[in-house]
């Protein structure tokens, strides 16, 4: 039974002034249903809201109608007062009478008509709106954390240190990610390592978080507050209990000249390795590939020294499974490998390098000891040229975004370099120079500046040797398009920033979406750049686009407070407003046929399948259903669905259909 | 005709599959669905030009499932319908056998669904010349013109739904019109409920049409329900790049492109 | 009133009752004289309620031929006009037809015992028989009610199961499915068909009136043929699908019987020659 | 009334057409379109299709629309207002070239209207529409009138009865009600006296194909029978069949609502349809189209026969010629018959 | 006979066009009386049906408004509402229903002014193309068929 009260505020003058809100209320109370009718000065004051819960206990109402502002503004108001007048919060609609009407009409009928017909659409859906409650969702509190990089080290601290449980997964053998490569970092010149490597060991030493390397995510289910990931712990060969990381069986493996990745390949390592001495955990893997055991069945001296006898040579991956109830992605970014462009000479000129091999030929701990050496002959170069934007901003190579670090870190290379090399000549060839950054101009300015460092502007067309030298070739457009050559002994290439090699897989994994370039896509450009759609997954850092230390490091902390919210309630506690598959008695069950197609409209990877089995266990058939924790209530699943079998509670299709019917017929 | 028959019969035989959907002589000079259950009634099977049903209609009928495992003659539409279908999730490669005809009335038999997805590849949906010209002609109306055309052609409908029934598409278990909370359509025919029903099934059919033309070959009373779907396959080729039936990958209408056009909005 | 066979008395809802959730009971009174004074009715018949602008919805009478002045049904909410009906407020106007169909002979039924079996829902075709049989309780002997729901709260008409324990004239045992009972329940617990093999019926003299869901009377008819019932002396009613009420619209037929003329009141001797198919 | 019989020649057949017209009746008749013959509003005489065996839909629609009103109402504070149809409103209509069979359709179909309660709209509209038969001189596969009773020059339920005779030939007019006969005192000068004609050598021979006592006598007991599903198995449950016939009646009662005010409407329903059974519980009675099928046969043979004293059946083999996917009823029934 | 006063119902989304409405008063931009608001979570659960019951049920223009692409936000809610409003006029031209009477439209959170614009170039529109006459005739199926099929 409908006994629907509408309520009429004046808003002060605000509604009063153009509409007659008493015809309003006179009106409305002739409508089928509508059982209390009043207008009054404000609705939204304790008095007006006392007026409405007097009325819910005094005429029994079923169904409220306030009409006043919009109800972006005091929906929650109202339902409140609902709510505590004794009446089901969602059983409360708002007509809005004052942004959509008395604020930008001027007095008169239509004015008031259009005020009569918003309320009577109001009516008409109150009538069949249905008393829901929010959906309470537990929360598991212990986050993923998924790569080791800067960002996902800083997010773990972040949430470990707000008491939470953290499970940090590296898919290398020591975290560390790009960062521990680098030499020195803009725009202050401070050691990479430096301040790295405290942030590692906290990692390990954390009491709240559990640090699985050489291990990837293998498959999630789950939503919101409720994951259950399930991760792969790659064999390591290697018993972590039983190593004590006291480095003999590297320095005996007979293999020793495997290309070091750590170094970009600019040194080698053995085949039972750490990445750099600095690894966390200080823990050596077999690298099953390159190892003379595993290709030829014997050798085995890393076992022969062990001193723990800590070499397991058939370790297996392990599958482990954990729930959490949230995840940071913090998979960082690949680098485009250069040989994309062949004019520029890369794999052919042992001296054409890229910028992430300089930076490991500038760092102390690199193969060279921090000294600036030809990959060719050791020499010292005395000319270097540095192109910038190799392949950003290119459209024809499929890059027409900025990779955003480029401009600093070169005109950081160059600095390095002059000041390494003295008497060194550095050309940086550039197409616009974007240093927007605290300190970050200056940078560049003083590279410049005080370190004499070369700028051309203008792209190289070629790079090619010339009597033992490298020739780069290309215009400067600030005199007028002149080609210029140069001579160099060594060309670095800054190359573009791209998404992970497993990003697209990982997102699949993870039911995120991505963009075109395969980098993570944020929830909201703008106001949920860190949440992504689906809910209690959020990305850190490079993964979702280029991102610098501070930007990466920065994001990292926004996630661990994202994550952090979530966790500070024992029960998520969400608007019902989401969708829903009907069911009905047998032998139908639901008036869904499964056809799935709603799964691929929704944003959220919120429908799952339903398998309705009968009590022998056959499958009778398989119907959509909605998972409340991923439902965001957008709705499209609704308008898309042929039979009509999904609706979405409070704008179900008995609502609006009868809003739409009110608004255009007589009452 | 004789290696399906053939392939039938050893199909009965060994029990690989307990039916054979296909064609049969009808009354008159009608052809029909036949349901060959023994091997011995194979030769009634026969295939020409006049086999427009399309049989995978049959593949959703509970009284059909019930008999079990099915192979079904397909000529294109029919293999067209499969694949859509199956996309829909309705079946997989375990609970049918498709008994594929070419265009040039050859046997070819399909051990997988990816199968003819393939093999479909070489045969894209083709809007005919002859419906193709009436379409143009429609476009060249006035907005008024073609209103009163379909005012006119859908007037008479008396909703028999031999549209949907015939329509492989189709096959909800109940319709949106038979939904009542709200009414969407009128239960009643009339004009305006007629507009409103074949509207909606057009634009049900968006994207997952297979242009068999079933639904206007059933109509009783001739209506050329084909061109709304034939229009809205000509739109999804223009704006979207063409429908196809593909086993995996998203919907046309369930998907989007960022750039897909927008210049009719402000 | 009109010839139109299909227009419908107006009458104004004059009460509502919940009965449990999502059933109700609405007492209805002609909203003209004139009709109120021309209509009859017999125990067991039904009729279209309609909403206007809804549609009509087939369900019994829910009161008895002796209470005059009005009639009420009862009706769980279920469909479309259900739906509208359950919106409806005392006062409301909606659309009846009827009577329509056959009645419980219960001038026949003179002078015998009654014994009614009722499950959930189907309390309400037999109310009006169980008050047209006490309201003449004179003319049978014992007066035996056996009612079972899927729970307490959907027991229907909570009221007069209480006035009818309280009567002396007439046994009534309730009962609820097991699990469905609240703490201070003093009913049976229960299935219907185990209940009333309990309850250990006489079959002599004894006329039996079933209604319930279809897996109920399965249950039950067996009961009732162990104690000595003959189909003869077994009673139910028959729900189906209508739309007119009198024959026309093709649906409610069993075989060549029309539930809305022949039925909806059948003994079992009638329904076992009916083919299955209602 | 004994049938008089008159002449018309076929040079007259206009004018009477045009005399009809002047008295301000809507004429009902065969006129072409997309290929299918079907009854429309017709102006003009040189509208009315000739060269076809039957109209894809019966004659049905005059007496029994496919949608129409039961009642208005109009809601206010002070209640509902219901006006029923006013059945003065109801237009006088003339069916120009209606078949035997189609004539004959309306026997069962006013049984089934008027079996104890009787319903006064229908009735109207059936006594406000004369129908002037034309016989068959052609048929075609689908036709079986000769089964079911009834012939290609049957005057059963039409007012008037033109049979042409020979092609090209005059019309022999056989007058048969009051309202045949108020055709003819209206245009006296059109209608000739006739002689004494054999208009059955002009009549096209339907073949008999079956025997429907025999079949009625045989579903007494068929109930169960495996035929049902067989004959089925290739029905695709749409209402094509029952659409077109001109003795089914099955019909649905909706409202049609716009705020405050709406109708109450009857329009048709079709028994091959799974909704048309279903219960809201869910429970369909009828839940597979064989059993759907066996409905519509027994309905027909069986159910009425028995309880009406007439077949729903006229045979004019429209269900056959409409169905999408060749359910022939003539094929069936023979079928059953030899079952 | 007064004016022809045109009706025009428009569905827009919650999060950018209707609070985009908000801003509108909140801005006291005046905009035409004939506009009615009916608020949906996103374009994407707007039902073309719905568009077809108020033509229906006797409305002379439609405006369908949301976020622009990429503000959506549920993200790709409008991206697929776009997507089915190029088949949805496509097809509602096809059959002769007068798609200038449809007004689609994206007007974010910030555009009250937009907004303003919007409704009033679409109730001008509308004025000029006068009542939607020929689907009210349709519409008004009981004036003057359904007695004879």
């Amino acid at each position: 039974m409908s006994r629907i009260g509408v309520f009429v505020c004046h808003c002060g003058e605000n509604i009063s002034a153009t509409v007659n809100c008493q015809k309003v209320a006179e009106t409305a109370s002739g409508y089928e249903g509508v059982v209390h009718s009043v207008d009054y000065k404000y609705m939204c004051s304790d008095p007006g809201q006392t007026l409405i819960k007097q009325a819910i206990k005094d005429k029994n109402l079923t169904g409220v109608v306030v009409a006043a502002c919009s109800p972006r503004m005091h929906e929650p108001t109202f339902r409140k007062a609902c709510n505590e007048g004794g009446l089901n919060p969602f059983m409360c609609e708002m007509a809005n009478l004052r942004e959509h009407c008395s604020w930008v009409h001027d007095k008169g009928d239509l004015t008031t008509e259009k005020a009569i017909d918003v309320v009577r659409t109001q009516v008409e859906k109150v009538k069949r709106n249905q008393p829901l409650t929010d959906i309470k969702v537990p929360v598991t509190k212990t986050a993923l954390v998924i790569g080791g990089g800067i960002a996902g080290i800083q997010t773990s601290l972040d949430i470990a240190n707000c008491g939470h449980k953290v499970i940090l997964i590296e898919k290398d053998p020591s975290i560390g990610g790009h960062m521990s490569q680098l030499s020195e970092t803009f725009p202050t010149l401070d050691c990479s390592q430096c301040i790295l490597t405290p942030r590692m060991v906290e990692v390990a030493q954390h009491p709240n978080i559990t640090l699985y390397t050489y291990a990837e995510l293998e498959s999630l289910d789950g939503f919101i507050g409720n994951f259950t990931a399930k991760i792969r712990k790659k064999a390591k060969s290697i018993d972590e209990k039983l190593c004590t990381g006291c480095g003999l069986c590297t320095t005996k493996c007979p293999t020793k000249k495997i290309p070091s990745e750590f170094n970009e390949g600019l040194g080698f390592r053995p085949a039972v390795y750490v990445p750099f001495p600095q690894a966390v955990p200080n823990i050596p893997v077999i690298d099953r590939i390159n190892c003379t055991y595993y290709i030829k069945g014997k050798c085995k001296v890393c076992e022969k020294v062990c001193p723990t006898k800590a070499i397991v040579f058939d370790q297996e991956d392990e599958i482990i499974e954990v729930a959490v109830g949230a995840i940071v992605v913090a998979t960082g970014f690949g680098i485009k490998q250069p040989d994309f462009f062949p004019e520029y000479g890369y794999g052919k000129y042992p001296d054409v390098i890229t910028g992430m091999q300089f930076e490991r030929l500038a760092s102390a701990s690199g193969p060279t000891f921090g000294e600036i050496k030809r990959p060719s002959d050791g020499q010292v170069p005395k000319k270097i040229v540095f192109i910038a934007c190799a392949g950003s901003r290119d459209e024809a190579k499929g890059i027409p975004y900025c990779s955003k670090i480029c401009c600093m870190y070169t005109a950081k290379h160059a600095m390095l370099y002059q000041h390494k090399v003295h008497g060194g000549e550095s050309t940086v060839f550039y197409m616009d120079i974007r240093a927007a950054g605290k300190n970050y101009e200056e940078f560049v300015r003083r590279a410049i500046e005080e370190d004499t460092v070369k700028y051309v502007r203008g792209r190289v067309s070629r790079v090619y040797e010339k009597n033992g030298k490298l020739i780069v070739k290309g215009v400067d457009t600030l005199l007028g398009a002149m080609p210029v050559e140069i001579e160099a002994d060594m060309v670095v290439l800054a190359t573009a920033g791209v998404a992970n090699p497993g990003a697209e897989e990982l997102a699949q994994k993870l039911h995120i979406s991505y963009d075109g370039y395969k980098f993570f896509a944020e929830s909201h450009p703008k106001l949920k750049p860190i949440e992504t759609n689906t809910g209690g997954i959020m990305v850190a850092g490079a993964c979702q686009s280029i991102r610098d230390i501070p930007e990466s490091v920065s994001m990292a902390s926004g996630a661990a407070v994202k994550v952090a919210c979530l966790f500070s309630q024992n029960e998520l506690t969400r608007e019902p407003l989401i969708a829903v598959v009907n069911r009905c008695a047998a032998p139908l069950y639901s008036t869904c046929v499964g056809c799935f197609l709603c799964q691929s409209a929704c944003p959220y990877q919120a429908i799952e399948r339903e398998e309705i089995k009968d009590r022998s266990g056959k499958l009778i058939k398989s119907i959509a259903k909605v998972n409340p924790g991923l439902c965001q209530g957008c709705g499209t699943c609704v308008a898309f669905c042929r039979s009509r079998s999904i609706d979405i509670q409070g704008y179900t299709h008995d609502q609006v259909y009868n809003e739409v019917m009110a608004l255009l017929n007589e009452y | 005709m004789d290696e399906l028959k053939k392939r039938a019969k050893e199909l009965l035989e060994t029990g690989a599959v307990k039916v054979v959907i296909g064609y049969e002589q009808g009354t008159g000079n009608k052809t029909r669905a036949a349901f060959i259950q023994k091997p011995e009634e194979v030769s009634r099977l026969i295939f020409d030009s006049r086999c427009v049903l399309n049989l995978a209609v049959y593949l959703n009928k509970p009284e059909v499932k019930q008999i079990g495992k099915p192979a079904i003659v397909a000529p294109i539409p029919v293999l067209r319908a499969i694949i859509q279908l199956a996309s829909e999730n309705q079946f997989t490669d375990d609970n049918l056998l498709i008994l594929g005809i070419t265009p040039e009335s050859k046997f070819v038999e399909f051990n997988k669904l990816a199968d003819v997805e393939t093999y479909l590849d070489q045969h894209l949906i083709e809007i005919e010349a002859r419906d193709k010209e009436i379409l143009e002609k429609l476009d060249k109306m006035s907005v008024e013109e073609r209103w009163n055309f379909w005012v006119e052609e859908l007037s008479p409908c008396f909703k028999c739904y031999a549209c949907r029934a015939a329509c492989p598409m189709c096959y909800c278990h109940r319709c949106t019109v038979e939904m009542n909370q709200p009414q969407w359509i009128s239960v009643p025919s009339h004009q305006l409920g007629n507009i409103e029903w074949h509207f909606m099934r057009a634009m049900h059919l968006a994207g997952r049409c297979v242009d068999c033309n079933a639904c206007a070959n059933a109509c009783p009373i001739a209506i050329p329900l084909n061109l709304l779907t034939k229009k809205t396959l000509e739109e999804i080729k223009v704006s979207f790049g063409g429908y196809k039936p593909t086993l995996t990958g998203g919907h046309i209408m369930s998907t989007f492109k960022p750039n897909d056009k927008e210049n009719f909005i402000r | 009133m009109s010839e139109n066979i299909y227009m419908p008395y107006q009458m104004r809802i004059e009460k509502i009752t919940h009965e449990a959730p999502g059933v109700k009971t609405f007492r209805l009174k002609f909203i003209n004289e004139e009709d109120e004074n021309k209509f009859n009715f017999r125990a067991g018949q039904f009729g279209e309620y309609s909403v206007y602008g809804v549609g009509e919805s087939t369900f019994c009478v829910a009161s008895s031929p002796t209470r005059k002045g009005y009639i009420e049904c009862t009706f769980r909410q279920t469909g479309k006009v259900t739906s509208a009906l359950q919106r409806c407020e005392e006062g409301s106007v909606i659309g009846f037809r009827g009577p329509y169909g056959n009645v419980f002979p219960l001038e026949e039924w003179k002078g015998k015992s009654l014994l009614f079996i009722a499950g959930g829902i189907a309390l309400p075709p037999m109310r009006c028989v169980i008050w047209n049989a006490l309201d003449l309780r004179e003319n049978f002997k014992d007066i035996t009610i056996l009612y079972g729901a899927r729970t307490v709260p959907d027991l229907v008409y909570k009221h007069e199961l209480k006035e009818w324990a309280e009567r002396g004239d007439v046994k009534l045992v309730t009962t609820v499915d097991p699990g469905g009972e609240t703490p201070d329940w003093k009913g049976e617990i229960g299935f219907v068909p185990a209940v009333l093999e309990k309850m250990a019926p006489k079959s002599e003299n004894t006329i039996a009136i079933v209604c319930g869901p279809p897996i109920m009377i399965k249950y039950t008819f067996p009961v009732l043929d162990k104690f000595g019932f003959t189909d003869e002396t077994i009673y139910t009613t028959l729900e189906n699908r209508m739309k007119c009420g009198f024959g026309k619209c093709g649906r409610c037929n069993v075989g060549n019987v029309y539930v809305c003329k022949d039925g909806p009141v059948f003994n079992l001797k009638q329904l076992k020659e009916l083919p299955a198919e209602y | 009334m004994s049938t008089d019989k008159r002449l018309v020649k076929k040079t007259s057949l206009d004018k009477l057409f045009d005399s009809i017209k002047q008295q301000g009746k809507t004429i009902f008749a065969p006129k072409l379109k997309n290929g299918k013959v079907n009854y429309e509003q017709v102006e003009r005489f040189s509208d009315i299709a000739t060269d076809y065996i039957q109209t894809t839909q019966s004659a049905k629609v005059v007496a029994f629309p496919r949608t129409e009103k039961i009642l208005d109402y109009t809601k206010s504070k002070e209640g509902i207002a219901v006006v029923e149809i006013d059945l003065q409103s109801i237009s006088e209509v003339v069916i120009w070239g209606v078949r035997p069979c189609d004539a004959a359709g309306f026997l069962p179909l006013s049984a089934i209207f008027n079996w104890d309660t009787k319903d006064i709209i229908y009735n109207t509209r059936l006594e406000k529409t004369t129908l002037i038969g034309f016989s068959c001189n052609k048929c075609d596969e689908s036709c079986f009138c000769t089964s079911v009773a009834g012939n290609p020059g049957g005057t059963e339920g039409s007012d008037m009865m033109l049979t042409q005779l020979g092609d090209n030939g005059d019309y022999l007019a056989e007058i048969i009600t009051e309202k045949g006969k108020t055709i003819v005192d209206k245009n006296p000068d059109l209608f000739e006296t006739a002689g004494e004609i054999d208009k059955q050598k002009y009549l096209a021979d339907v073949p008999v194909k079956f025997n429907q006592t025999e079949i009625k006598d045989k579903l007494a007991n068929f109930f169960e029978n495996e035929i049902w599903l067989q004959q089925s198995l290739r029905c695709i449950g749409c209402g094509a069949c029952a659409s077109v016939c001109p003795t089914c009646a099955c019909f649905d009662i909706q409202d049609e609502e716009h705020g405050k005010r709406g109708s109450r409407v009857r329009c048709w329903d079709n028994c091959g349809l799974s909704i048309f059974t279903l219960h809201t519980s869910g429970h369909n009675p009828r839940e597979y189209q064989s059993q759907r099928w066996r409905q519509r046969i027994l309905h027909k043979f069986s159910y009425m026969p028995e309880r009406l004293s007439v077949y729903g059946c006229s045979g004019c083999g429209r269900c056959s010629r409409a169905c999408p996917v060749d359910m022939n009823i003539i094929e069936h029934l023979t079928a059953i018959q030899e079952a | 006979m007064s004016e022809f006063e045109p009706k025009v119902v428009a569905f827009v989304c919650n999060w950018c066009t209707y609070a985009g409405a908000d801003l509108t008063g909140t801005s006291r931009i005046k905009y035409a009386t004939n506009v009615r608001i009916v608020r949906f979570p996103c374009t994407g659960r707007i039902d073309y049906m719905l568009l077809m019951k108020s033509f229906a049920e006797g409305v002379d223009g439609i405006i369908v408004s949301g976020c622009h692409p990429n503000d959506c936000h549920y993200t790709s809610g409008n991206f697929q509402a776009r997507r089915r409003w190029i088949v949805f006029r496509n097809l509602c031209d096809f059959m002769g229903i007068d798609i200038r009477r449809i007004q689609f439209s994206w007007v974010s959170a910030a555009e009250g002014a937009k907004w303003a614009d919007v409704v009033n170039t679409t109730v001008t529109t509308i004025r000029e193309l006068g009542p939607y006459t020929d689907y009210k005739k349709v519409a008004n199926y009981f004036e003057k068929e359904v007695s004879h099929g």
